[in-house]
């Protein structure tokens, strides 16, 4: 990684770092809330990762999400179970996942459609199904105990508590939050691991930038593009789940909220990149954070309306695309089917 | 040139009864072929005769529609492309099925890992293309980027992943179309290399001298039909290219010798740093005068693409341009305002492209709409605040007409038509423009004889009209046959100028290698050593 | 060469592709307990068979219509404008500004003059997204995404603080002049002597919004500026060679694209609403996308796929009404005609070629 | 038969649009009697709506929600026989009764109650979409608390811009924890469906929480100090009852009326000490003597007490 490429990280420690200095405590629960927030941004980012590496595009990661979280909720709370829950929110996922590829994959039908209709299909079936089954308005009832993800203490969280930098780091940061940030977090490493140094990860990027050449040594196009968007359709499973299990009691029709959207914003921003797409989620959730921080920057002559607060994290992120990111160019034979005959 | 006898051998491939359409064309036709094991077999046709498809069925890229393919004398059904290399066939296609952004290693292992980690897959494939390189001097750097690699290595980076594979049978298509002189050269000794190893060849080609150089056997293509399977040493390009295209075909330029007047394009010291200050164009002058040709050859990347991007009007992005440009006696801006393309086109300057498919036309525009590119403000195309479609369709037809695209429907998108046909279009759009001076790039890459002989005759036609041309390829055998005076870049500067008849390839190409009279070993910047050594040697 | 007839694929294609997403919705029908036939019924009914209920339908479409085109005009670009739904809102605010603080007399005046109000505040929306597109290389999806929380954010800001009546509790602006209320279609056809319901929302915008069409088609295909944001669209480094401005391109292409979204709101602020209200555009931007994508971003393509949406929406919303329905079901239904006519065409064209394909060769054997 | 029609956030929102509901259902259970019940899909469809309820014989005709105050005034005088009643908005028409509720008294009661529960001195007060209406509750609830702690600090946090702020429980879940690590120990949620995320997260935090618009102790017994709940469903409720004979004019649900209050039940009884409840009651009663004057933040857009 060169100067430019790192420049995200390297901004979003520099706000860290600055932010840690002039107010510990609300830097402390600034990152931590950042955290939470870029988590399910993160898993729905390293989905499109998948996907769109591998050529198929996906506007459709808000809807995987929020069927996710739905299903999710629902098995979690008729089962009490939130690794039951997850497993739904996986299959519900994946379930749209699958007619993503057909449409796309096997029908070589539009992808930007597809994802349009998947968004669509999300925000209505989860309610119709959700009003049908608990009759709350699209609502889950509230899930509680094992029903959700608790945080877990890491070993030695208590022990290094009091110590300087590192007490808050590790026990205020690190430890506490739930399984699923970790997984979370461990994704990125993975991806990237996958996606560089594994004969899966070769031939995934290499389907995303020319399928001909995949095809023509012998490996099937369709298989590793599947493979591709099945990926995808567990990482918003997981996402999905998160939103509804981990960081909320239950589900609430369209919680989603435009992170998916917000997610596909990450993704363009880290140019289709594991670390960068975790330094982009993190500086997304750190924006939001800021921002619910000081909802009323008061400048001394005038006091900014929250109204621009709330806007604050979108109008910093074209500023810094605009600033520093500069073009970013998606995989060459992203959107397009591959089709040999015509 | 004798390959060993192989008579009671099986023949490495037979195809027999082989049929593909594709929708309503039929691409193949019952096509039969034998192909003799360890020799070199030709195959030539039109553009559009159905060789690549015939290949890549044989490479289980398409299914046949039927039919039946023996490898060794077995029949196989080559369900898919794994199968075919299994079967001990490598395929380098026309249009290179490369990962840009990946290196060379990684493209050479690409579906033929050790395992499902990386690494020792690629330390593997380090070693044997260390050896292959050795043993038949194909050395690439394999970790640089294909993108970064000259076309000529991104081929050998094709050729390698055939020999990484152990491919018996080695199919070509159209391999030269992008190569240099030395180049082709050099390949060709690999493949009689290869050969003598005991594998079989497929080249496609069409270039007859190609097919007589190096060939056992020639099989002709017409129009998705095997029209004739010879023995090389039996025939003659004439007969050749009566066989391919049905008629006779002038193999060589008929032109008069040039009749110069004034000087139309002057340029002086022309130099230019792109968008990362590398240094492309180091100082270039030059004068083409109405009615000659001025032919530059050389290596491709040696910023001749720059040279005739500048003279067009568009040098490319954050580029930085200096020198004196003057056509007619009037400077042409070399930046800012003024320097547009379509400015150029006001003034009088004419464009034939490098690259018909991404710059010269539209591909998925119509032809008609293709017959305006460029011209689009062009007062017969424009009717107040519309354009005039109709006229456009007008021109457009008689164009092809006078042009012989074919098919002769100017509805047609763009990437229907074959690329002999696609170049035909350009050539008529700039050309009928009649331009004070046109500039032209590659004209005749990857298109079919009878293809070339039209689009040479126009060209000669309007230098005969008065014309300046510049003529930029890395055939120099076009070069040599088109020019009145050829120039030779290399590096971006301009290392001499010849006249046509009175040099041999061997010296422009000693040129093309940065190699003056005074200075017998390759220049230092930059030119990679195999290249040097590849110089053909006095093929005149 | 074609496989089949062209009215095949431009016809069959789609109606078989909309009769499977109308069959799923049966089943999702009947899943949930209720009779697919009553709802179809209702939805019939309540989107075209009365005057009231064609009102409705065309009102919706017209929305559709201008936020289709918003689409469809930067896609030929090769720019994907996913900002509709904040172009809109701006336009909303434009039609807002022109109409509460210029003096018009009569709706006449005040229609184009805000068009243009419409049209400038949802190009100026659309710049910065274009301009930073066109010499930052700052992805246009993103910027636009972004833009769209900004526009609500502003709009807000706008209508709590500035526009909003002191004392009303509604964060909208006040009523525009009773001069400048557009005429409904129903008083225009009540003029003309012939009685078409009444209180229906569609109006005289409907008949701009077929006008857009048309001058968008003759832009786009006809005009030098549509050549070149198509030819730019397919190729940049064709349009370089053709001496076509990418920048100048893109921004333009974006103007006039954002220009269209804003022009949305002469429908619904100033002809439905009569005045802004938070929200106004109501997804009409995203449905935009949709519209554009199926109807095969071409105008008359548009404008079926708007009178398909507005179908839907005013029959799903009949349906909501009047049915123990729940109004999701209507984003269900849309999203499976969304997926069968937009994405899956495929699934009914290649089997569709395949016949065609058989019958042409079976008939040409007969001849010989 | 009476009607009934719900703003676009839909009838189970768990809040303002529910509470109606409720006092629909109650009407049908006490007396068996059916009404008509419509959600809104587009702003275009208010009018629609109203007038097919008119012209289908609906009378009285119940709508929640100032929005749809504007088509309303429009609509009403075409329908004279027909009687309509709107929530939350005035509109000045003879067949029109106007309900609208003292959010801020209702609020201030809040603010007492958090006044008291809070040991930091700080509270927090979290409301959805940044509209007017919800500056009403934001405004009431500073006021009530500065009366019991004029050095406390309110936080205030709006959840969005866009109507997606009324359903981002884990946006809400955020802000309740970016106020606790500001010192909030009360939160005031006024923000829909977002609310649920934030008593949520208070509840998970181990601070408390005040619901809104229905009695929503129940969600965490123990755990939510109380409820402002806004009694739409009486209002809803009273309509169906008078009938036709329902009587136009502006009927302020306040205080007096029972109209808003801070819910009382098993779920908090044992967070609301007794001197908790003598406070309040004696705002109560200063309320309605007028001794006490809650500024209502509509009447001239700002809060005395921020
Ligand atoms: N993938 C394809 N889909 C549809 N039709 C095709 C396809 N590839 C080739 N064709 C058709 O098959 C015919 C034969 O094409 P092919 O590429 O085999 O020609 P060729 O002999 O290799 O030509 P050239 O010399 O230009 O390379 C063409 O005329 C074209 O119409
Ligand atoms: N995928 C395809 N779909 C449709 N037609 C195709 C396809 N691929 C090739 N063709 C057609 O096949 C014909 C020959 O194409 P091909 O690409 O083999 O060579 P070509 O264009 O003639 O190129 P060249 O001049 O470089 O040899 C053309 O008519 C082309 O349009
Ligand atoms: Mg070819
Ligand atoms: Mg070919």
């Amino acid at each position: 990684m060169n100067i430019r490429e790192s420049l995200i990280a390297i901004l979003v420690l520099g706000i860290c770092v600055f932010w840690a200095l002039a107010d510990g405590a609300a830097a402390q629960q600034g990152i931590g809330s950042a955290l939470r927030l870029m988590t399910p941004l993160l898993l729905a980012c390293l989905a499109g990762l998948y996907s769109e590496r591998a050529g198929v595009f996906d506007i459709g990661l808000e809807g995987k999400m929020l069927m996710a979280a739905f299903t999710a909720a629902s098995v979690a709370y008729i089962t009490g179970s939130a690794w039951l829950g997850l497993a739904a929110g996986i299959g519900g996922s994946l379930a749209l996942s699958l007619i993503h590829g057909l449409a796309s994959i096997t029908f070589m039908g539009n992808q930007l459609i597809s994802g349009v209709a998947i968004n669509f299909l999300a925000s209505g079936l989860t309610v119709l199904i959700g009003q049908n089954a608990f009759g709350l308005g699209g609502r889950t009832p509230a899930l509680t105990g094992d029903g959700r993800f608790g945080p877990i203490t890491l070993p030695g969280a208590e022990a290094v508590a009091d110590v300087p930098l590192l007490g808050p780091i590790y026990s205020g940061l690190i430890s506490g939050q739930t399984i699923l940030v970790y997984v979370a977090f461990a994704m990125v490493p993975i991806t990237w691991w996958v996606l560089y140094r594994t004969r899966f990860g070769l031939r995934l990027r290499a389907v995303g930038e020319n399928p001909a050449s995949v095809d023509t040594a012998g490996i099937s196009v369709t298989r590793l593009r599947y493979t591709a968007v099945a990926i995808a359709g567990i990482l918003c499973g997981i996402a999905g789940a998160y939103l509804a299990t981990g960081l909320s009691a239950g589900f609430v029709k369209e919680m989603t909220a435009g992170r998916g959207f917000i997610a596909l914003a990450a993704l363009i921003f880290a140019k289709w990149r594991p670390w960068q797409a975790l330094f982009a989620t993190f500086l997304f959730g750190l924006l939001e954070a800021i921002a619910n921080l000081y909802p009323n920057l008061d400048l001394g002559i005038v006091v900014v309306p929250s109204m621009f607060m709330n806007a604050l994290p979108y109008i910093l992120t074209v500023i810094i695309l605009a600033g520093f990111v500069g073009r970013a160019i998606p995989p060459r034979a992203g959107g397009e089917p591959y089709v040999k005959e015509r | 040139m004798g390959g060993r006898p192989a008579a009671a051998a099986p023949a490495a491939i037979e195809l027999r009864g082989i049929s593909k359409a594709f929708g309503a064309v039929q691409a193949n036709r019952d096509i039969n072929l034998t192909v003799p094991k360890g020799t070199i077999h030709g195959i030539i046709g039109e553009n559009g005769a159905g060789k690549s498809t015939l290949m890549s069925i044989l490479y289980g890229f398409y299914k046949p529609d039927a039919g039946e393919i023996l490898v060794g004398g077995r029949a196989i059904t080559i369900a898919d492309s794994q199968t075919a290399i299994r079967a001990g066939i490598g395929m380098v296609f026309q249009h290179f099925k490369l990962v840009q952004n990946f290196t060379v290693l990684e493209n050479v292992i690409l579906g033929v890992e050790d395992g499902a980690l990386l690494r020792p897959s690629l330390s593997k494939a380090r070693g044997v293309l260390k050896q292959l390189a050795a043993d038949y001097q194909l050395s690439v750097d394999p970790d640089e980027t294909v993108e970064n690699l000259s076309v000529g290595h991104q081929q050998r980076v094709e050729i390698l992943k055939a020999l990484y594979r152990q491919a018996d049978i080695l199919i070509l298509d159209e391999p030269t179309g992008v190569l240099t002189p030395a180049e082709a050269d050099h390949l060709f000794r690999i493949l009689e290399g290869l050969k003598a190893e005991g594998k079989t060849i497929i080249l496609i080609t069409h270039k007859l001298r190609e097919i007589m150089e190096i060939t056992d056997n020639v099989s002709v293509m017409r129009r998705g039909e095997m029209v004739a399977s010879v023995k090389t040493s039996e025939t003659s390009p004439e007969q050749l290219a009566e066989l391919m295209v049905g008629r006779k075909v002038l193999l060589n330029v008929d032109k008069t010798p040039a009749r110069p007047q004034a000087p139309v394009l002057e340029v002086r010291d022309l130099t230019m740093r792109d968008a990362e200050g590398v240094e492309r164009l180091r100082g270039i002058s030059l004068d083409i005068r109405a009615g000659e040709i001025l032919g530059i050859a050389g290596v491709s990347g040696n910023g001749q693409t720059q040279l005739l991007e500048i003279l067009g009007g568009y040098p490319e992005k954050g580029a930085k341009v200096g020198g004196d440009v003057r056509m007619n006696g009037a400077p042409l801006p070399l930046s800012g305002s003024g320097c547009d393309a379509g400015q150029r086109r006001r003034d009088g300057v004419g464009h034939i492209p490098e690259d018909r498919q991404v710059e010269g036309l539209i591909m998925d525009f119509t032809a008609w709409e293709n017959v305006a590119f460029g011209w689009h403000d062009a007062p017969e195309f424009n009717k107040g605040w519309l354009m005039d479609n109709d006229a456009i369709r007008r021109d457009a037809q008689a164009k092809m007409e006078r042009f012989d695209v074919r098919p002769r429907d100017c509805h047609l998108a763009a990437r229907n038509f074959s690329g002999g046909n696609q170049q035909k279009i350009v050539v008529a759009r700039e050309i009928e423009r009649n331009p004070d001076l046109l500039l032209i790039g590659q004209p005749t890459r990857g298109v079919d004889i009878g293809a070339i002989e039209f689009i040479h005759k126009q060209i000669v036609a309007l230098r005969d009209a008065g014309k300046a041309i510049l003529l930029v390829s890395v055939e120099l055998d076009e070069i040599l046959a088109l020019s009145d005076r050829v120039a030779v870049m290399f590096d971006g500067r301009i290392m001499g100028e010849r006249l046509p008849g009175q040099t041999t390839t061997g010296e422009l190409g000693l040129l093309m290698a940065g190699i003056t009279d005074t200075d017998h070993t390759p220049a230092e910047a930059g030119i990679p050593p195999e290249v040097a050594h590849d110089l053909p040697q006095g093929r005149a | 060469m074609d496989k089949m007839p062209k009215w095949a694929d431009v016809i069959l294609t789609p109606l078989i592709s909309l009769i499977l997403a109308m069959g799923i919705s049966a089943l999702v029908i009947l899943a949930i307990g209720e009779s697919p036939w009553m709802a179809l019924t209702t939805m019939v009914e309540g989107a075209l068979g009365s005057s009231y209920g064609w009102g409705f339908t065309l009102y919706y479409a017209t929305n559709f219509v201008f936020t289709g085109l918003a689409v469809m005009v930067a896609y030929h670009a090769s720019l994907f404008n996913i900002g509709g739904e904040g172009q809109a809102a701006m336009g909303g605010l434009g039609v807002a500004l022109v109409l509460l603080y210029l003096p018009l007399p009569h709706w006449a005046i005040a229609l184009p003059v805000a068009m243009v109000g419409a049209a400038a505040f949802g190009a100026a929306w659309a710049f910065l997204p274009a301009f930073l597109q066109a010499k930052r290389g700052s992805h246009i999806v993103i910027t636009t995404i972004m833009f769209n929380f900004i526009a609500a954010a502003l709009l807000n800001y706008v209508l709590v603080n500035q526009l909003r009546p002191v004392g009303s509790m509604d964060p909208a602006s006040a009523r525009f002049p009773e001069a400048t209320n557009l005429p409904a279609l129903t008083d225009i056809a009540a003029a003309m002597g012939f009685d078409w319901g009444r209180n229906s929302p569609v109006n005289v915008t409907f008949l701009v919004a077929l006008a857009a069409c048309f001058l968008i088609w003759v832009l786009i295909w006809r005009t030098r500026l549509g050549y070149q944001i198509r030819a730019f669209g397919r190729s940049e480094p064709g349009a370089v060679y053709a001496g076509i401005n990418p920048v100048t391109i893109t921004v333009i292409a974006m103007l006039i694209s954002g220009g269209l979204a804003g022009m949305m709101a002469i429908n619904n602020v100033m002809g439905e609403a009569e005045r802004l209200v938070l929200n106004a555009v109501e997804g009409a931007g995203f449905i935009g996308i949709a519209v554009a994508l199926m109807g095969r971003n071409h105008p008359l393509g548009i404008l079926l796929a708007a009178l398909l949406f507005g179908f839907l929406y005013q029959g799903g919303g009949e349906l909501a009404l009047w049915t123990s329905i729940p109004r999701e079901l209507i984003i269900v239904i849309q999203a499976l005609v969304i997926l069968f006519t937009g994405a899956l065409d495929n699934m009914v064209r290649m089997p569709l070629e395949r016949l065609f394909l058989t019958m042409r060769r079976t008939s040409r054997g007969a001849v010989k | 038969d009476p009607a009934l029609i719900y703003d676009l956030g839909g009838k189970f929102d768990k809040s303002f649009n529910e509470a109606a509901y409720t006092g629909a259902a109650r009407w049908v259970e006490e007396t068996g009697g059916t009404y008509r019940e419509l959600e809104m899909q587009s702003e275009a469809q208010r009018e629609q709506a109203l007038r097919r309820l008119a012209e289908s014989g609906s009378n009285p005709i119940v709508m929640t929600g100032f929005a749809f105050g504007d088509v309303l005034t429009q609509v009403a005088g075409d329908y004279p026989d027909t009687k309509f009643a709107i929530i939350d908005m005035v509109v000045e028409a003879p067949n029109v009764q106007s309900v609208v509720f003292t959010e801020e008294q209702g609020s201030y009661l809040a603010g007492i109650m958090a006044g008291m529960a809070s040991d930091s001195g700080t509270v927090g007060f979290i409301g959805g979409m940044d509209i007017p209406l919800i500056h009403k509750f934001e405004c009431g609830f500073a006021q009530g608390f500065k009366s019991v702690q004029p050095e406390g600090s309110v936080l205030i946090n709006y959840t969005g811009t866009t109507p997606a702020a009324w359903n981002d429980p884990v946006r809400g879940g955020e802000l309740t924890r970016a106020q606790i690590s500001q010192g909030a120990d009360v939160i005031y949620a006024a923000a829909g469906g977002t609310g649920i995320g934030i008593l949520q997260t208070a509840a998970d935090e181990g601070i408390l929480s005040i619901g809104v618009d229905s009695n929503q102790n129940a969600l965490h017994p123990g755990q939510v100090l109380t409820s402002m709940v806004k009694r739409v469903d009486n209002a809803v409720y009273e309509a169906f009852v008078a009938g036709a004979d329902l009587e136009p004019g502006i009927r302020v649900m306040d205080l007096a009326a029972e109209g808003v209050d801070v819910a009382v039940d098993e779920s908090n009884a044992d967070l609301v000490t007794a001197e908790m409840q003598a406070a309040v009651d004696e705002a109560k009663a200063g309320i309605a003597s007028g001794e006490v004057a809650v500024h209502d933040y509509m009447t001239d857009n700002t809060c005395p007490a921020s």
